[in-house]
């Protein structure tokens, strides 16, 4: 399955990427995350603490057990600080 | 409803016009956040967001305000890119026929919108140094007021 | 501090631009009160002032409400004679380096002022009946709530 | 003594005057009171329930009790309906 992957603040500077199409057989966003820590340096710097992580799939908010079997989108981020 | 995520700055007249404008409309909220600098150190603020998640997650956020403090209107605007010490952020408007709804409804609103909207704050320091700005952990938990 | 007791309508935005302009400013809140008519029967609103007493009641109640919470600065106008529905009656805004402070300090000097500016609302109908506007119960326990 | 009276809202309607210079030996605001409440219908049908009103003495909030010796301005209203 091919999903759009997004990285934001810290999370993006520390993958070196904004985004990137990227192709999984995981059925939740842990197990994606997981994987994608093993990529190299730069993702497990990103995905050493995955509690210091959010992610939103399809533009919603949503836990690490989430399914993303439908997904289009992953994005993984630090907490917000808005407003 | 009215909701803007944009670069530029935003005039608060001209917003406020926009709501509120029914005849039961007697109370108007608004909060506005600018770049702050308690100890000039500060270079610049920089805001980065995410396009395709802000406005639907805004406007998730000022619907559901709206519902919970039987608002007449409701309006947000969030900027993002680099802004200097002293720019507006953001505001928050909330229109109502009582006062005190008003003010609960501005304030739980932001309340949600700094652990829920997709935006993050980097500071840029005069020495040359940054660093992404950390969540409060009084934010976190603002929530559970209400 | 900045008081204004006025007939004219006021700027939001050229109010707000005079108020939290230091560097240390993170939060403004305004809340502007405007004439209501819940049920299509209003004609006007008359606003009587007392004048000689209007300004320093503001500014105590303004400086009251700085120390209290720790504001950067405080703002209040108030008009007074014939406003037509939908017109501004007044704002009050606060400044303040933390946004819960702002949120308190002007949801407080609303209670404040309610019971404690002398000002006088009546209203007119579209009936030609016109009466004296009471306190409301609530108004006059708010200030208990601090 | 002479004192400058000044009336608002509803006190100031069935009086029939702004304002007014009055001479009395009364000392305090609600011996003035009662001795106006005895200066004709108006009057009296302005103070009838002195707890309906509210005083100001030389621009400041006080309670009936307070002594009007050195005033030179009594305001008497309702209570107030700003903001």
């Amino acid at each position: 399955m091919d999903v759009k992957l997004t990285y934001f603040a810290w999370v993006r500077e520390r993958i070196g990427l904004h985004d990137e199409t990227y192709t999984t057989s995981a059925t939740t966003a842990q197990e994606l995350a997981l994987e994608l820590k093993e990529r190299g340096e730069n993702y497990s710097a990103a995905f050493h603490d995955l509690t210091l992580i959010r992610i939103a799939i399809d533009h919603e908010m949503a836990q690490w057990s989430a399914c993303i079997k439908d997904a289009k989108e992953v994005a993984f981020f630090p907490p917000m600080t808005g407003g | 409803m009215h909701i803007y995520v944009q670069e530029e700055d935003f005039s608060q007249d001209a917003l406020l016009r926009d709501i509120g404008k029914s005849s039961q409309t007697g109370a108007i909220v608004s909060f506005i956040g600018k770049v702050r600098d308690d100890t000039n150190t500060l270079h610049q603020l920089e805001i980065e967001h995410y396009p395709m998640m802000c406005k639907q997650a805004l406007r998730a956020m000022a619907e559901d305000v709206k519902k919970r403090f039987l608002l007449e209107d409701v309006l947000i605007v969030h900027r993002f890119g680099k802004l200097n010490v002293g720019e507006n952020i953001m505001m928050v408007a909330t229109a109502s026929s009582h006062r005190q709804a008003a003010f609960d409804g501005a304030n739980f609103l932001m309340d949600y919108l700094k652990s829920n909207a997709p935006f993050w704050k980097k500071e840029s320091f005069l020495d040359g140094t940054s660093k992404w700005v950390e969540p409060k952990e009084s934010d976190a938990h603002a929530m559970t007021r209400w």
